[in-house]
């Protein structure tokens, strides 16, 4: 019987095993290898595969993502972390303009992940809890990845490292440490592109990932017992390319769909979800697909002011019994 | 150079005000330390201690009127600057009102009358921008100046790089000041630049350079009052580094293991500014252990009342959320399933079956 | 009788009205000074103006913005042209992270311009034909507008640099020399978050804004007289924010929508116009809102690939011609 | 010292070799202004008038294995690195069959296995990029060494910042060559920098740095190779500077009126860096007019022949739009209103009443 294991763990057993399987594999960041990060996902890799191959950078996500792309070319395989994901902001030139168009333009490979603690609801303030996803998203050429549990962390990890291209790995900080999953035996990979079922039902179908994937599984536990509706959860996990096929599927099972996330709601990917299903599902649909997001404001630091801005159980539970008595 | 007993021509008055922001910096820092134990601060807690005299002695040599860009480990900067330890307080426990209404942490507030302006977290940033708000002194004819400070390990960020090269070309009335500390969050200075000493950037961007102990909180004034004096003179951009060292970990949560054995204990032993400063009052410009004392109660007296202060203070209402966004419009309108909800959070959540969390493990 | 003058003349008579009007404005940008600017836009402007209110800058768009930022909190109201749009990206951590956040987090007010010469058409290749606006409409704290005509691109600079929030001004540069409009006397300005009824019309609707304004427009003359289609063309002028209203009051009118866009198509803006649309109006609706947009890919070189890539008045014949027979 | 009559320890071969390159790229530069103003060039031209010899000597400096990343000035040393001129005909003309297929423009393009990897537009990118490809060389323990090049301009971006620092704490064995031309597109390098000269910079990174006469090709030669001998030895990166002048505008449009009177004529009169070389060739290292003339005459063919087969190439398809945006999925599907459509353009594209757009306007 194997142990449970954190999500936060389960990544640091990824980088782990794919740096023992493959030698191109290597580590970029800032404070990743004596100090382990600032979350101490990397820890232990520096004691185990030397300084050479788990980089402490200076402060230069432009440097490092850049660098990153130069050794990608080269046959490598680098996994740079930005320290919070907000960071990502100062790369965006490079992995936008530079790395997302590589293969096309130049016919350059570019197989690197850039990775790092994503999210809210842990008070961190308007700079430590971001959800960029949707810049990135929007840019031919990259891949985004968000899972939401453990096991899914550990597998697409994986497949990242192995993908050909570049794949943005976010995490999410809130289930570092408070989400755990036994992992499969022996080297197991999630597919990239490939949602989840995290819930069946039949009523109304919740598409969410990341964070309030545990939302929506709560309001679904809640809405089954206090108001008798049954709820599908599907876990997006990879947000681009998005999994049109799954997405179609429980449209066309509940006819009804809540698109839910923690990022902001203008521009957000519930925008492009929902376009989606219009175009292709719109004879399936008996109501609106609606929204459930963040408010259109940087996320501020106070509990109360936090909580207000992202999306709550009670939220997911207010919407979805307007689509189900739609 | 100034006559005995009045280092760099300050007054007595002056001298002992220097002591008095240090104290209140190191004192303020340990009542945020207790109060971070108590679960009180919300987010992180991040210490100057050994860092106190670079702080002070820099701000010091700046008028009212000039403005000040501090990092977070520039409370005592922005105390000389007029910030109050309520302010600080109410800051770091996300108080309804708290300098920013509970919208950032830490000391990351400003207030442009005070001449302070506060950080973001991505780092560098403020280069530019302090380059742009001394533009627009030189534009205006103002006699006025900034000083922005960057760590050693923000020197690697882009934006410190192109902020300083436009303020040097565009002869901005600025001084950059490089505190370097010895490390990067883990980071050595050795993994930040292979460079010998900070100064040695400032010939590439054409501009003076000067290193000071930044652990003699004279030194640090006087370095950075020559070229407080030289932008208010035209002079343009200086880059004055002050050497220190960071006696905490990065924040509170950090262990420091990454430092040699013995390293910390040595500059606690042999280098604190604030004992420094100490000898130097009691010393060379003969005050009293009394006048020495004296501060160190007005001190404790002030934290004191201004923690009762603070405490008192409510957290925010959850639509302040929604306020100010725009200029126009002035808010944002809840979203539908919000109306009439007046906070976010029943008692469904937070439950405890979501994991293993446990606030010892908390980042 | 005023004579016509083109889009771009019409933005350099903006600046040049609005320097004139207010001391506080001034100019930053690489080679806009002396030369006038890559595209000639302030060309007269340091002339007239003096090289203190006219800088020449370093290629430094991180230093500009922040520098713009900086003087905007002390009350000047600075204009940064990006020499093409799509080095934004390189200040994207400013604009995003600094910038949009100043009033919210700090109380700092950032009145400020950031425009530049947008789109594609002009074989431009992947770096100078870039339509960014999807990750900026993302950002609250930011405005954007993105004109089609001459008029609306003189008033709508008037108000960018009378706003007290930051505007992200997007010049198409295939409209510069191509369009044309006769200015209306006197000091007008154009509302910012209005959109424009280009083309009054009563089965379909295309919703749009910059160059694709005339491709819809000349669908519609098309589906007129070719096809007896009666096409009402909304030119939204203004994407951050977006006009809910004139969105609503058109596919009310015609239940039947098209949105038209220049950017990629995933995270493009199309996404969150459909959104609104099925959020609001889901009962009024025909037939799914559609969209045509350019393919997920970076913009290529060669004119054959260019148009393949980029939306064509064809394919908004097509669509069109698919929601009118739904 | 090389004894005299061969510089460097070049042999004749290779003193005559530096002129072929030099020659072919100003030759190939003139075909491409004929080709521009029969509008064949689809985008706009970019000309190294003038700059030939830094291009082609510092590029000449290293071995095939090694990997060098050009700029838009840099012509001379993609052909150096085994680039032809037929591949960049095709490109400026954006042929099928063209190094990028038709989608990037001008020299844009690479080609890892002859060593040279293509720019994209935002400047200063290129230098992270390289310390990256660099770091792969020192991780693998390979003998070899890159080298990339930044405009004068180009050091005031961020990019340049971070990269060349990177790569300085990291030792890789990058070369980063300073192309200092005078101008940034309209912008003078008093407006771009206060420093006296690039290498200024240097001291900053903790990185060696060395200037030389960017004109002389062999002096350009001597530099980059000593530097590029440091970082073959383990040395890691330094800075070169080779201080040249662009006589062109930034590209074909621009009609550099923003040039002082007289320093165009000057520089083409008394420093043009092929006229010097075949001063040097035939004086100092006493090759005969023949000899010159011949190589002259080998471009010409080359350059005529190169065009032939350029012209005969014809453009993309459009469906080559749609592929290898990644290696998974290997295509995108057109969308649903392009099913079937062969060409996107049909007869109702383009039309005339769009405005007063004329092809003299065109920017
Ligand atoms: C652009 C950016 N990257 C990473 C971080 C994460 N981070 C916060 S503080 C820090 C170390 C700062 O070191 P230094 O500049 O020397 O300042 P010190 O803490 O020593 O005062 C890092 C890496 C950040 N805030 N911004
Ligand atoms: C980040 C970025 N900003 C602006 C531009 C527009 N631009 C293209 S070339 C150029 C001037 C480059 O000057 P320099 O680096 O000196 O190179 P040179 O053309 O002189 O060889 C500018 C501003 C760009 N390509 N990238
Ligand atoms: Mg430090
Ligand atoms: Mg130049």
């Amino acid at each position: 019987m194997t142990a449970e294991i954190t999500y936060l763990e389960a990544i640091r057993e990824a980088l782990f095993e794919e740096m023992e399987r493959d030698a191109n594999v290597f580590m970029l960041g800032e404070d990743i290898g004596a100090y382990g990060g600032a979350f101490k996902v990397t820890d232990g890799l520096m004691a185990k595969f030397g300084e050479q191959r788990v980089i402490d950078s200076p402060i230069s996500e432009i440097g490092i993502v850049g660098a990153a792309a130069g050794a990608a070319h080269m046959g490598m395989r680098p996994v740079v972390e930005m320290q919070f994901i907000d960071f990502i902001a100062n790369a965006y030139d490079m992995l936008t303009n530079y790395v997302a168009t590589a293969r096309y333009r130049a016919f350059l490979p570019c197989p690197m992940v850039v990775r790092g603690p994503s999210g809210g609801y842990v008070r961190g303030g308007p700079f430590h809890s971001q959800n960029p996803e949707a810049g990135f998203i929007h840019t031919p050429g990259l891949k985004v990845v968000y899972p939401s549990t453990a096991e899914d962390a550990k597998g697409l990890m994986k497949s990242a490292i192995r993908d050909d291209d570049c794949v943005l790995f976010f995490e999410h900080k809130y289930l570092y440490r408070r989400i755990k999953g036994v992992m499969p035996e022996g080297d197991v990979t999630v597919p990239i592109g490939v949602a989840r079922v995290a819930r069946e039902g039949k009523d109304v179908s919740i598409i969410t990932y990341a964070a309030t994937v545990y939302k929506a599984l709560e309001a679904a536990e809640l809405l089954a017992t206090e108001h008798g509706i049954s709820v599908e959860v599907i876990d997006l996990r990879t947000l681009a390319p998005l999994d049109d096929e799954a997405i179609e599927k429980t449209v066309r099972k509940t006819n009804r769909v809540l698109v839910l996330h923690e990022d902001t709601r203008t521009g957000g990917i519930a925008g492009e979800i929902t376009a989606r299903i219009n175009e292709t599902c719109f004879e399936w649909l008996d109501a609106p697909v609606l929204r459930v997001t963040a408010h259109d404001v940087p996320l501020p630091y106070a509990p109360p002011l936090e909580d207000f801005v992202l999306p709550q159980v009670s939220d997911v539970v207010r919407a979805v019994r307007r689509l189900a008595a739609y | 150079m100034a006559a005995a007993g009045h280092p760099s021509g300050l007054s007595r008055e002056r001298q002992l005000e220097l002591y008095y922001w240090m104290r209140l910096t190191r004192t303020l820092e340990e009542r945020l330390v207790a109060l971070y134990r108590q679960t009180k601060v919300v987010g992180g807690l991040f210490r100057s201690l050994g860092q106190e005299a670079d702080a002070v002695g820099s701000a010091f040599a700046l008028e009212r009127r000039d403005i000040l860009s501090p990092l977070i480990r520039n409370l005592g900067s922005m105390l000389v600057k007029g910030a109050t330890p309520v302010e600080i307080l109410k800051q770091y426990m996300a108080k309804a009102d708290s300098p920013t209404r509970g919208r950032e942490l830490n000391i990351h507030f400003g207030d442009t009358e005070r001449g302070f302006i506060g950080q973001i977290s991505p780092l560098g940033d403020m280069v530019p921008v302090m380059a742009g708000v001394t533009l627009s002194f030189r534009m205006r004819g103002e006699d006025r100046v900034g000083l922005v400070y960057v760590g050693d390990g923000a020197t690697s960020t882009g934006a410190f790089h192109e902020g300083i090269n436009f303020a040097a070309v565009q002869r901005c009335p600025l001084v950059v000041v490089v505190e370097n500390n010895g490390y990067a969050y883990s980071t050595p200075t050795s993994k930040q630049t292979l460079a010998k000493q900070f100064i040695d950037k400032a010939i590439g961007y054409g501009i003076p350079g000067e290193r000071a102990d930044g652990n003699d909180v004279i030194a640090s004034y006087e370095v950075t009052r020559r070229a407080v004096d030289r932008a208010r003179a035209g002079g343009g951009v200086s880059l004055v580094e002050l050497v220190t060292y960071r006696r905490k970990g990065h924040a509170e949560h950090d262990n420091q293991s990454y430092v040699p054995d013995g390293e910390i204990e040595r500059w606690e032993k042999d280098n604190d500014p604030i004992t420094r400063y100490i000898d130097r009052l009691q010393g060379e410009l003969k005050f009293k252990v009394a006048d020495v004392e004296q501060v160190d109660a007005r001190v404790r007296a002030e934290v004191d009342a201004a923690t009762d202060e603070a405490e008192r203070s409510g957290p925010p209402e959850a639509l302040d959320a929604l306020v100010g966004i725009y200029a126009d419009p002035p808010r944002e309108q809840p979203l539908w399933y919000r109306q009439d909800v007046a906070s976010a959070v029943d008692a469904h959540e937070r439950p405890e079956g979501w994991g293993t969390w446990q606030e010892g493990g908390r980042k």
